[in-house]
């Protein structure tokens, strides 16, 4: 499944890009999974979630959980805590 | 009762947005505003640059400006969120909230900052007076524990 | 810490007293603010006149502000409060809270609010668009209640 | 003693007057007993003290309660419950 990952501040420095379209592999099945191989991709990747817990994700803008099942979002955004306001 | 979200980058007349809520009505009693300023940390930022989620970033300040508005029976919530580099002393943020009465006006403003704080996808770099790298804002606890108050 | 205050007739600008109170100041991320407006109440009033007690006016208002700034830590606390004639939809009271965080500018303004509901000598007397006479605004056991909750 | 006096809103209204100077009786030692011949001078005044307990004074503008001694203030103000704001 092809999808459109997006990051954000720091997440975004260390991987290098804002954003990109991946084909996620069959292990990928919840943010767990999805965070476990995006961090094997490179340096950059692992360096970015050395501590996946503070990571947040969102499928198509809904924030959700890392127990959270993949199912067939558009994007995917990976992102620190928010700071708003 | 209406609810309007705007995420710019440009700044903006905070006096002029607050008369529109209430022109032409004489049944506002109460209004209550909040404006987020840059601050330089003891002069040692030049600015902060604040980076957003379009869409994200409009929708999640809608849901949490829309639970305010049902709670607390407002007539009219407004907020505004910059985005981009911002200097110190600028405008950051802004959330007026008309009612008849003052408690509903004070609490929906209070109830969208707090939600703000947490729930709204904006990260903050600092970029340093000295010229060297800034971090990014972290977030804080106390703004967790301040959301939890309402729920 | 800066408290102002002003009890007069005419009408002011909101926008220029709150920029005045951040000008040249860095350090100031929060500014909350509360605008009181003359309602019409159905469109049945043309008018509230407000009597007040001069000197005592400014100085009950003074020692909630006071006590409001200290308690809240802010860095400047302006109340200015209108008497006279004053039409729905024009503004009687005005109260502008600055402080490094969120919480303690919008409980400052709001303890103000609050004390000066029952506390501040001002009576406000109906004029009605029928021309009938109005009776006088009678006192709520609610601001009691909200004055109580700071205590 | 000569003490200034003044009312507000319903309770001048109802006097007649914004203010007066009085001597005071020697009867009057405290609020109640000022409020109790203040209501015996005429008509306006019976009715703006026909319910003396949600009457409000300050003395030299100084709210104070009820059982206060008077002691010898430059002005005394009688007044309805405030509604500021």
């Amino acid at each position: 499944m092809a999808v459109k990952l997006l990051y954000f501040a720091w997440l975004r420095e260390r991987i290098g890009v804002p954003e990109e379209t991946v084909e996620l592999p069959e292990s990928v099945t919840d943010v767990t999974t999805l965070l476990d191989w995006l961090a094997t991709r490179g340096e950059g990747y692992a360096y970015a979630l050395e501590s996946p817990e503070i990571v947040r994700v969102a499928l198509d803008q809904q924030l959700v959980h890392q127990s959270a099942q993949i199912g067939e979002p558009r994007e995917i955004a990976l992102f620190p805590p928010m700071t708003g306001g | 009762m209406g609810v309007t979200v705007r995420v710019q980058e440009e700044d903006f007349d905070p006096q002029a947005e607050q008369d529109a809520l209430t022109a032409d009505r004489t049944d506002v009693g109460a209004v209550a505003t909040f404006t987020g300023l840059c601050r330089s940390e003891g002069e040692s930022l030049s600015a902060l640059e604040l980076e957003h989620y379009p869409g994200m970033a409009e929708s999640q300040i809608e849901a949490a400006a829309t639970r305010a508005a049902d709670r607390f029976t407002v007539d009219a919530l407004l907020v505004i969120h910059r985005y981009g580099k911002i200097a110190p002393g600028e405008r950051i943020v802004f959330v007026a909230a008309t009612s008849r009465h003052r408690d509903a006006a004070f609490d929906a403003c209070r109830y969208v900052m707090d939600y703000l704080k947490t729930d709204a996808p904006f990260w903050k770099k600092e970029h340093r007076v000295d010229g060297s790298e800034g971090g990014w804002v972290d977030a804080k606890d106390a703004d967790d524990a301040a959301k939890e108050r309402w729920e």
